[in-house]
């Protein structure tokens, strides 16, 4: 016997299970960065000189990975809405394009990062630096576990979609919810941290 | 968003190009608004209302709530309720701390 | 239908199994044995408490120093008891074994929602139970900053304290997975007919702890992430600037706050108490339902009452902070929201109360249990009100009388409703009877030596006496009057202990029994007594999925020729 | 109901001007909780009695009718509110808000460490010397005060011995150098947090002294010792040791005491006094 509603929606709801499911998880995302959020006004506030973020970090490499997560994120949904189409090829497409874009993502992290150790900003050197560390990090974890999943669904998942097309289009659909929270949060990240 | 038609999901992509312009657009608004000297709170107030604009061009049409089940709504309802609360109860209590 | 077509062996049967079924059996399991292991640890401390200063017996010799127990290592067991109980011990077995066994039954759902993540929210679970334990093997042992791990306290705490914080990081993500296959579950798979107002109080009580773990948890689990760069990456979130710890000054950058993580604390742990509280509210309703003969009175007032209870919870964390120097304004805000959650905790006693009213009451075990929860947990909330107010808190705040209004209601609280749900569902769970007179028994003597041990806990902190006292108070004069309690309440927790022998026993025995038991033994009137088999494994919990047609409590209905009419039944 | 909960435990005097207010509003709670308690127990054993299934061998589909409950349940959140306005707010009020900063209040710094009380008057001039951690001694300085500002030059500096007087607003600003503990005074109904990097406000006024109380307690289990500061805050290994000794005069015997510290200044800076053999 089969779980229901996991192609099918629910009449009374109108969900599938899947969906539910990653919304209920999201909002918990919501209040795991609410927490640090949180975190970062009460610091802030409670000093009397805390660091404008240009000081330390570069704004134009932000500014291009805003662009990075912005892009991947249109095209996260355009491949979800090709399976709609029943459009494999360009599914396979977008979604490779997400994952690049992505990957761009982080390496350009990667360069912010190692340049702050190359000016001694650490995390120690002061809160600001700390905060700043401790949210970017958990959200390039949150963009990692994109990336894989991503490219599960983008290579030997995608074999679902010749036996069960339906559900292959909601997990993609599904994938797709949790990829532009990460998009989201970043869009909030990006001028609490790099333009305040 | 599980039975539309072609036609619908095709007015969809539009859509979602659309957003995508806007959304490029506000980030280079925000990042020329940090260059303006709008003081610290004014500056903070504006980069706030751009970030939330966008957010919510994201969860609203790529994240498709605006038009969802009311089940997700009120998920969403209380979480966003509590959102709010851990963000600036802590912060109201701890500026109420009594201090020498 | 229950059987599988393949044959499965027994590693994926019993072991790697996505049957909730038997995830819940593994919960249970584990978090029983981690409840035995974390009063244990108490029963040690207790020793020092009652003699200080003298060998513990038995197992001194793994104490060091002469088999005393150092005033550290007290620390680190407290800490430990207080994590272990909570977070290994009753929420695993009032939401993962409880709610992951009876929910899918109870709504005639053939399984979880998503089998695959159940069972490894149960392995990080493991997991994170197997680091907690670590813990205790590391240089300078377990945690010892309290299970409130306050820093800086803890920022500078040995190594336990990380280990302690990467055990806490698994159970929350445990604890999330597991929340939202609960509410996924219950709002998607309900079976036809089991409306919201049709469903068992129970589920009620599931479904609102799992939206509490979903929302509160995170924070937590932020602070975590908070504290452990402040341990390891050496940030200084929690620190202040100028610290002299132990003749050194520390060299952080500073500006950080120890405030932020009692918040974010307390964010999770004021509705993690009531985490702890609604799924024993929950189990003893369908007792009492079950063993009246009668409807609970007033199920709307109940679902609305928790309901509010649940949003609530999160608006009133801060009455642990009133000493910290809580200003006027903020101070009557949380008083104010701490008196009205109150209100919804009186109603919910009430109707339970009231439900006796009328009732045709048997007295089998876990009757006996659950209407020892009523009046122990009347007492427990109570005595949370002179917490309530600030003007109160002030003399009894971080005294024995927390600790005894709070195992009032976590103790014969809590802990009564889970071993009544045990007794009560025992029979479904493994198609065998317990032993009524040992359940009788094991009852009569929890009860007594509970009230030895948690009483006493009044008088001292009405004395004023602090908690967390490696001598018990021994050298204050203020606690003069009062010392002798300690050696009563150290007896009667050994006691105690010593019933929970009965308990041990009648489940082995009963466990190596025939199956004897029939399918409904109680006249129970929910869903899950319905199903045939007893127990039957494998996804499918029934032979066919019962439809509802009526509300979970329809006992003595007039005019029917039962004293209960199943939720199942036509008509 | 008070004498009752002193007979449970509850410390027969409360010696500050905020005591009996406080006292008072533990009994008031305590009267709802018992009059909840034993009107529900006796109703539920009642019930219990009345209802066991010998007796009621058929149950009552319907079960109480009435609404009574609601007014119990209305009734309690009644006396709540008159509890939080009558009582709590107003007492909180003045914790927090009467804090005396005149003339006619004692000034004094205290400041926890792991596991000590250290004590700072600020002398005759009524100013506090400048303190800096760099400065910390843990033997001969441990609140690290720079003798060398000229407001320090007669400050007076004790280890968990806080002398006060009687009758007097006694301002206490709270402090902590390590880890978060907590300052109690149990016979007078004060506790505060003390919290690393805030330095937050405790004031009281002692209506009793040492003397007096001393009297109090001959006959009982600590008949001959004093007022305590107690540590409330888990603060470590050392948390259960951690006590200071309260000793409140007459104005006379302040002055006298004041006076004598004086002559440790001279000498060598605090070392060598201060019971804190005790601790
Ligand atoms: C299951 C757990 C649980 C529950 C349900 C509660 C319930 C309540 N708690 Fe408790 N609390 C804890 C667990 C819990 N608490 C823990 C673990 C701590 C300490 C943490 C730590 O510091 O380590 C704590 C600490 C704590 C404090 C902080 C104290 C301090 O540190 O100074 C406060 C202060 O407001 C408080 C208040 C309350 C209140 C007002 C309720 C209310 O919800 C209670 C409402 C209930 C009633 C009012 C009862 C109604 C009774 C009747 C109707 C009569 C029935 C009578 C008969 C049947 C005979 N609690
Ligand atoms: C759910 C929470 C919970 C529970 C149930 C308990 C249960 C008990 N607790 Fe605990 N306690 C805490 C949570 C809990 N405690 C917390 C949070 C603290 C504060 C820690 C801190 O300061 O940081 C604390 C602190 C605390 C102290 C204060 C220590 C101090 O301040 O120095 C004391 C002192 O006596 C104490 C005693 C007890 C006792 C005697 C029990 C007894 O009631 C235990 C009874 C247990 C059982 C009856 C379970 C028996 C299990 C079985 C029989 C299983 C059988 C097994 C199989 C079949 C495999 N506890
Ligand atoms: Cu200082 Cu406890
Ligand atoms: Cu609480």
């Amino acid at each position: 016997m089969d779980i229901p509603y996991t192609v099918k929606n629910r009449p009374d709801t109108g969900l599938y299970n899947g969906k539910l499911g990653v919304w209920l998880f999201l909002a918990s995302e919501v209040m795991l960065f609410g927490g640090l959020f949180s975190a970062y006004i009460f610091l802030r506030t409670g000093v009397d000189n805390w660091p404008m973020g240009a000081e330390y970090l570069s704004v134009p490499l932000a500014t291009l990975n805003t662009m990075f997560l912005i892009t991947s994120s249109v095209t996260m949904v355009m491949s979800w809405a090709s399976l709609k189409l029943n459009d494999f090829k360009k599914f396979k497409m977008y979604a490779g394009i997400t994952l690049l874009l992505a990957l761009g993502f982080l390496v350009v992290k990667y360069f912010e990062y190692t340049s702050k150790f190359h000016h001694g900003y650490f995390p120690s050197t002061n809160n600001f630096l700390g905060i700043y560390f401790t949210m970017t990090g958990l959200h390039v974890l949150h963009v990692i576990g994109g990336i894989v999943v991503i490219f599960f669904y983008w290579m030997p998942g995608a074999k679902m979609w010749e036996t069960d097309p339906g559900r292959f289009t909601n997990r993609i659909e599904i994938v797709g919810l949790y990829w532009h929270f990460v998009d989201l949060v970043w869009i909030f990240l990006f001028p609490v941290l790099y333009l305040l | 968003m599980a039975n539309m038609t072609p036609e619908e999901v095709k007015h969809h992509i539009k859509t979602y190009v659309m957003v995508f312009v806007a959304l490029a657009f506000l980030t280079v608004v925000t990042v020329g608004i940090s260059y303006l000297d709008l003081g610290v709170t004014g500056g903070i107030v504006l980069a706030l209302i751009v970030a939330s604009i966008k957010g919510s061009l994201v969860a609203c049409y790529f994240m498709h709530l605006i038009d969802e089940k009311i089940t997700i709504y009120w998920t969403l309802l209380a979480t966003v309720a509590m959102f709010l609360v851990l963000l600036f109860l802590p912060l109201s209590t701890s500026l109420a701390q009594t201090q020498v | 239908m229950s059987t599988d077509h393949h044959k499965e062996s027994f590693w994926t049967k019993y072991i790697f199994s996505t049957d909730h079924k038997i995830i819940g059996i593994q919960y249970g399991i584990t978090s029983l044995v981690w409840l035995l292991f974390g009063f244990t640890l108490m029963m040690i401390m207790r020793y020092q408490l009652a003699y200080p200063e003298s060998p513990v017996p038995f197992i001194g010799s793994l104490l060091g120093d002469g088999g005393i127990l150092p005033s550290e290592m007290y620390n680190s067991l407290g800490a430990m008891h207080g994590t272990i109980m909570i977070f290994l011990g009753v929420v695993p077995l009032a939401f993962g074994a409880f709610g992951n066994y009876f929910v899918p039954l109870q709504i005639g759902a053939i399984d979880m929602a998503f089998p695959k993540l159940n069972a490894a929210s149960y392995w990080m679970y493991f997991m994170g139970s197997v680091v907690m334990a670590i813990g205790f093997f590391v240089p300078g042992g377990a945690a010892n900053s309290g299970w409130t791990s306050y820093p800086p306290l803890a920022d500078v705490a040995t190594m336990g304290q990380t280990v302690w914080l990467w055990g806490m990081v698994l159970l929350i993500t445990s604890s999330l997975l597991g929340s939202v296959n609960i509410l996924v579950t219950v709002i998607q798979l309900r079976t036809e007919g089991m409306t919201w107002m049709k469903l068992p109080i129970f589920v009620w009580t599931q479904f609102i702890t799992a939206f509490l773990l979903l929302l509160a948890f995170p924070p937590l689990e932020a602070a975590g992430v908070l504290q452990l760069m402040d341990r390891l990456a050496g940030t200084s979130f929690f620190m202040p600037s100028g610290l002299v710890v132990s003749g050194e000054v520390l060299t952080n950058a500073g500006g950080g706050s120890p405030l932020l993580w009692q918040h974010l604390f307390w964010f999770l742990a004021h509705p993690e108490v009531y985490v702890l509280i609604l799924p024993a509210f929950g189990i003893i309703t369908e007792i009492i339902a079950n063993n009246t003969r009668k409807p609970i009175w007033g199920y709307k007032a109940l679902v609305y009452a928790m309901i509010f209870l649940g949003f609530m919870s999160f608006i009133v964390w801060a009455h642990h902070m009133y000493i910290t120097g809580m200003g006027t304004t903020i101070g009557a805000f949380f008083q104010t929201t701490t008196m009205i959650i109150s209100i919804p905790s009186v109603v919910i006693l009430t109707a339970l109360l009231l439900s006796l009213w009328g009732g045709s009451i048997r007295f089998n075990t876990p009757m006996l249990f659950a209407l020892g929860f009523i009046p122990m947990f009347g007492i427990g909330g109570l005595t949370g009100l002179p917490l309530g107010l600030a003007a109160s808190d002030i003399h009894l705040h971080d005294t024995y009388y927390v600790i005894g209004h709070f195992h009032y209601v976590v103790a014969p609280g809590t802990i009564f409703a889970l071993f009544a749900g045990i007794y009560y569902w025992f029979p479904k769970m493994t198609g065998k009877k317990t032993n009524e007179t040992l359940g009788k028994l094991h009852f009569f003597f929890s009860f007594i030596f509970m009230n030895g041990v948690f009483m006493p806990m009044f008088v001292q902190g009405l004395a004023g006496v602090s908690r967390r006292l490696w001598d018990g108070g021994e050298i204050y004069a203020h606690a003069a009057d009062v010392l002798y309690l300690n050696e009563v309440m150290s007896v009667s927790a050994w006691l105690l202990g010593l019933a929970q022998i009965f308990f041990i026993v009648n489940m082995i025995v009963s466990l190596r029994g025939k199956k004897t038991a029939e399918v409904n033994p109680w006249d129970a009137t929910t869903i899950e007594w319905t199903d045939t088999t007893s127990p039957p494994l494998g996804h499918g919990n029934f032979e066919t999925v019962p439809s509802v047609y009526r509300g979970p409590y329809e006992y003595s209905v007039p005019g029917a020729d039962k004293d209960f009419t199943p939720q199942s039944e036509k008509g | 109901m008070l004498e009752l909960l002193r007979n449970l435990g509850l410390p027969s005097v409360a010696a500050s001007t905020q005591g009996p207010a406080i006292d008072n509003i533990i009994s008031l709670i305590h009267w709802l909780m018992l009059i909840l308690f034993v009107g529900w127990g006796a109703y539920f054993i009642y019930a219990l009695n009345k209802f066991k299934a010998s007796s009621n061998p058929k149950a009552d589909y319907h079960g109480v009718k009435s609404h009574f409950s609601s007014y119990i349940e209305a009734g309690v959140a009644v006396i709540e509110v008159v509890l939080l306005f009558g009582f709590a707010f107003p007492i909180w009020a003045s914790r927090v808000n009467d804090v005396p900063k005149g003339p006619d209040a004692v000034q004094i710094r205290v400041v926890a460490q792991q596991f000590a009380w250290n004590i700072h008057y600020p002398g005759d001039d009524g100013v506090f010397g400048k303190t800096s951690a760099d400065l910390v001694d843990e033997a001969e300085n441990p609140i690290g005060l720079d003798r060398s500002d000229e407001f320090a030059k007669d400050d007076i500096f004790t280890i968990n011995q806080l002398h006060i007087p009687v009758n007097t607003p006694i301002n206490i600003s709270l402090s902590s150098k390590d880890v978060i503990h907590s300052f109690g005074l149990t016979e007078l109904r004060v506790k505060q947090d003390a919290i690393p990097g805030m330095e937050i406000p405790v004031w009281f006024e002692a209506t009793m002294t040492t003397e007096e109380f001393l009297k109090t307690t001959v006959g009982t289990a600590r008949e001959g010792q004093g007022f305590e500061i107690s540590c409330a805050q888990l603060c470590g290994l050392g948390h259960y040791r951690m006590k200071g000794f309260l000793t409140i005069h007459d104005d006379e015997g302040y002055a006298a005491w004041l006076e004598e510290q004086k002559q440790y200044i001279v000498e060598d800076d605090e070392d060598d006094w201060g019971d804190d053999e005790d601790w």
